[in-house]
């Protein structure tokens, strides 16, 4: 099918956390990485980490990261030999990887005939359904008009879940709990989907109740051969976005994961599908599976799978897109341990998740022993209003689920962001709920369990020291006891004057 | 002379005073603290033996529009709180000037980002419940659809469709 | 032999990263974490990091974190249920864990009789001999003279070592080629071992020829039950002090994995030793190994373990301090894929590894996929001359030595030190070199290939840009050209001018 | 007027003119540049396409004796570089100053950290060779042992047993 090919030169069609993410798989790789800048990035972290980096036009979205006219001509120009999408933007955009494919270029990721047949949600319906997997009941087609959604809504049953044709990461989907919201909500999708994916078809299916959301992540290579890499528990959303995923889920065993994975490879094959992909499924409460969509690309929660299975990721995205055949066979993949990931993105979870931004005046990551963070982001960066809110990603590791979690709060202590808000507090929240530590749940747990009064009650063990440490602020800066409130480093007469009982504990 | 503060925030006002380079009384409570500026501004704050670090948001230029004057925007250990610091005769001052405005009571919804308000889905007059869309506020690839806080009639609406909003800009006036 | 007892807060008799390292697991586990701190240290990070923290008086480490009344003192006045020593400092003095004991309080660590029979590097080594484990040809008896020294030094032929007895870490260690050098060297040995480790008793081995150094890693808990964790290598050492450790080492095979293991196991099980230790081996070019001595405390590079295993050593010290069973039999422990640790030193390795004092102006520390990071400092903070002069420690893994080698460099690359001079250049040059990365090196590896000329060479290709850079910053600051450099954030005109060609690579 | 440099480090003198705000000619060869300023004070550099991170250590207060007004101490990727930066008209003004100062060659050895003095193993007119040990400077729980660079007499020493010393603190004087 493809003969081997080197790729010395890779471009990057992507900022943040993932762009590094990307570059840093190069380095190790030895692949030189070229970067790509809209006009607020152009000291951003990914342009720093790159060995080259280009300039694109304009500061929306529209005008640079997904301006293929442009990114085909600095591709040209950088001599570069392949591009690696990450994901959002242009990553599953179909004909785009065809004039990717047509100028020459390798494309990290799967063919532009494969993205068409998966990539479409509702091509992908299709697919599943000759291949005999259960899907949600819904439509097969895009709608072609609002009528027609309501109709098919009114069949099928309220609620139901408008979503794009051509969506992901939650963008361009609404949940209908009547005919009357139906209107509003099928163009705030259509729009939405339009602005995130340039196209505006969608489709309706039945919004199944208290579903489990999971995941299985493929890898296929250009020879046909395709595996899983298990599954990724991703229920714990809001606003429809995963914010805390894991691996193992807690509900999937043995046979369950066999039986998702075959289905999962089934999928993949049938659509010639090449490169790594996730199949998302809802699971019920009688853990009977439904195929719900396959994302063409790497997926952001992608570093659970990595460390449980200690296979990188974006390294066998690169050898398969040089035609390398995949060197594991299904039952040379092992599950170890157990991952965590959240998503920490600028976000303010006691205002309805409304994106947060500003300049980043504090920003300190965890560190230490299981945890891994990617990300995208550093002190005086300004996070603006253009591009998806996400600041980084945490990851931890355990011998259990317990260690991971216990793990995670200690790394969400460390992580220190002053400027903007964050969901840090929200999965602090999370990480301490019994249900989640229990591991059950499904993907309203958060609109089921969480408000902002459970922040106030999480954090009124600080609420003391806020006070005394507000007024010890606002002295300093009305200048009513100035020296003793700014004692710089090297001076030690505070030091002195304190007496040891000080430190003893209440 | 005595140094007494009352600090208002999360629903709950507390009387503090100063007493020396080492300890505070807090609702009648004494505790002792220390207080380190660290080389980055921020602070290693100690009350009772426990260590906690605090980050002085406002000095560093972050103010939400509500905050006002005696507000302080910190963090401790991580977490934001906004609260609201007055002494005795910024309180005097205060309520002086409290007992002097009307007391119609209307609150006014802000822009909770920055962003490009798409479309207004009320009029002036209209009567409006907790929970209901006010208008849509489009930032970061999402629409996203500001609520109504209370319940209310629309007395004022600040933005036009299309208008772009900064961050704390008034949005619409609700009247009780 | 012991009861339960639970550990709900714990003192850290320590500072720097072994500090904040314990601090982590005690979050980990619901422990209140209780830190010591000298007056330079008020601001540390290890301070900041944990729950309540004391002062030590003065500025030494002896008026301070080697002050054992004042220690004992405030363990009494924080009501510590615990002592966790770390490494160093005194970790391995039995008098103090006696004390410690006397009191009341549980150690984090063997009990003080197993710390004076396996920790006095004389006594382990008669302890060794007879169960036939192999030893070093020397002197089983600290030395009375240096008289006495020199007569056994030529009996056993030179060059010789002279070693702490209470030895560690590569302190009041000296080798000597000559009669000639015997005096000086035996003066400065005692010296710094008196400074060390408040003992100056030194002996004399003969110093083995082109051996590599591996040590076992060994768990005991208080019922007699000793496990080992397998290997690490720790051959790659400057100034006879590791600088680069990984596990498993590519010398070792199962066998005498297993060997070494057991000879470990059973040395640990006639001294009654109980919680982490570790056993040091010399292994030759025929793989024949011979105990070199015994470390009663955690190690500075036991995350390597921690890693391929999967177990966490602090955890597991704490649980068996507080005197619960061993959780894992011999054969539950498996070794998974290559870790790698690279000790970030305040030293200048153009300057034969002196220590290099100074401000940490810049201070960015690696994230990303596979990567750890052990850090006890931040930015601003002065490194001075009291103290240990290790700043962290980066470790990595990898499926293969292959990829943790190559992520150790990628990660590397990303840690930025500006103010003091530190062993980064020098450990990337030891993972670029072909001896290193075949496996095949010895405890000389270093003296033998490394010289300040090895570094300008590696950093050939950064001498033009600093070239260049220098010339804009000479000319920035004699403001000849200053519109050109400071162009502050936010403004655009110097981007509006840069022409996108540029960007083009030559 | 042309702005032309003359380079000096790592064993190189190279001859650096800039020519505008994005080109330079280093030893006759033109390459393209870019520089740019970062919040925390450290510089993003593109040189041919080439992205190279920079922070210059002179500004944040770091200076090694030896280096002089006319030195420049950068990190380069995280690699430190000291360079001599000097214009036409300062080398003039050195070229002038070492024709007059006297040609005996002397190498003074610094103290490459602050520490303690604990010994001094040479006398003032000893023939030293090199690699003997000079002096132990105790530092950090190590006695390190300063060796001597070059063969020489010894001709002076600055310090005595037990001085406590800074970095770059003259300790001994050898001549050829």
């Amino acid at each position: 099918m493809t003969t081997k090919r080197q790729i010395k030169r890779l471009l990057i069609v992507n900022r943040g956390e993932i762009a590094i993410r990307v570059i840093r798989a190069c380095k190790e790789m030895g692949i030189t990485s070229v970067a790509l800048f809209s006009e607020p990035d152009r000291t951003s972290l990914h342009v720093q980490a790159a060995d080259e980096a280009y300039p694109l036009d304009g500061v929306s979205a529209k005008e640079s990261y997904l301006n293929q006219e442009k990114i085909l001509r600095i591709a040209e120009q950088a001599q570069v030999d392949a591009l690696h999408p990450g994901y959002g933007f242009l990553s599953e955009n179909g004909s785009f990887v065809e004039r990717v494919e047509q100028a020459g270029f390798l494309f990290v990721g799967p063919s532009s005939r494969a993205i068409r047949a998966m990539g479409d949600k509702t091509s992908a319906r299709r697919i599943a359904k000759s291949l005999g997997i259960p899907i949600v009941e819904g439509t097969i087609e895009p709608l072609n008009s609002e009528r027609e959604g309501v109709e098919i809504a009114s069949k099928i049953g309220f609620p139901v879940l408008i979503k794009a044709a051509a969506g992901g990461g939650g963008k361009g989907m609404r949940v209908v709990q009547s005919v009357e919201e139906f209107s509003s909500s099928f163009r705030m999708a259509q729009s939405e989907a339009r602005n995130a994916f340039d196209d505006d078809r969608v489709y309706v299916e039945k919004y199944v109740q208290n579903p489990r959301h999971v995941e299985i992540q493929i890898l296929g290579d250009h020879y046909g051969h395709v595996i899983h890499l298990g599954e990724r528990e991703c229920s714990i959303q809001r606003r429809h976005q995963k914010v805390i995923e894991e691996s193992p889920s807690p509900i999937v065993d043995d046979k369950l994961r066999r039986a998702m994975g075959e289905a999962a490879v089934m999928a993949a094959k049938e659509a010639g599908y090449s490169n790594a992909g996730t199949i998302e499924f809802l699971v019920d409460a009688n853990r009977n599976f439904y195929f719900l969509e396959m994302n063409t690309r790497l997926q952001v929660e992608h570093p659970v799978t990595e460390w449980v299975t200690g296979i990188d990721l974006v390294k066998a995205q690169l050898q398969i897109a040089m035609g390398e055949p995949l060197p594991w066979k299904q039952e040379d993949i092992r599950f170890t341990g157990h991952a965590l990931e959240s998503r920490i993105y600028a976000e303010d979870p006691r205002n309805n998740f409304f994106p947060s931004t500003g300049t980043l005046h504090i920003y300190t990551t965890p560190e230490g022993p299981r945890v891994r963070v990617d990300n995208g982001f550093r002190k005086g960066d300004l996070i603006s209003i253009h591009y998806d809110p996400l600041l980084a990603k945490v990851v931890t590791f355990g011998s259990s689920r317990h260690e991971a979690i216990e793990t995670m709060k200690r790394a969400l202590s460390e992580f220190i962001v002053g400027g903007v808000r964050t969901t840090i507090p929200f999965c602090e929240f999370v990480l301490s709920h019994e249900e989640f530590r229990a591991g059950s749940f499904d993907t309203h747990f958060v609109s089921r369990t969480f408000s902002a009064s459970e922040l106030d009650r999480a954090e009124q063990g600080l609420l003391l020291p806020a006070i005394v440490a507000s007024v010890l602020l606002k002295t300093s800066q009305g200048s009513i006891l100035p020296q003793l409130n700014h004692v710089e480093k090297g001076s030690h007469s505070l030091w002195k004057k304190r007496r040891e009982e000080t430190y003893r504990p209440s | 002379m005595r140094k007494v503060f009352h600090v208002s925030g999360r629903k709950k006002t507390s009387q503090v005073e100063l007493i020396d380079d080492n300890s505070v009384v807090v609702d009648n409570e004494r505790h002792s603290y220390s207080f380190e500026r660290l080389a980055d501004g921020t602070f290693m704050f100690f009350l009772d033996g426990r260590g906690f670090s605090i980050v002085d948001l406002r000095s560093m230029g972050m103010n939400e529009g509500e905050i006002g004057e005696s507000g302080e925007i910190l963090l401790v250990d991580g977490h934001e709180f906004s609260l609201t610091v007055d002494d005795e005769q910024s309180l005097l001052l205060k309520s002086l000037l409290q007992s002097q405005a009307p007391s119609s009571a209307s609150v006014t919804i802000r822009a909770p980002m920055p962003g490009l308000v798409t479309k207004i889905e009320v009029s002036v007059g209209q009567q409006v419940n907790t929970g209901d869309g006010l208008l849509i506020l489009e930032a970061m690839k999402m629409e996203n659809e500001v609520r109504c806080p209370e319940k209310g009639t629309v007395k004022e609406i600040h933005v036009g469709p299309q208008t772009p909003v900064e961050k704390g800009s008034p949005l619409i006036t609700i009247e009780h």
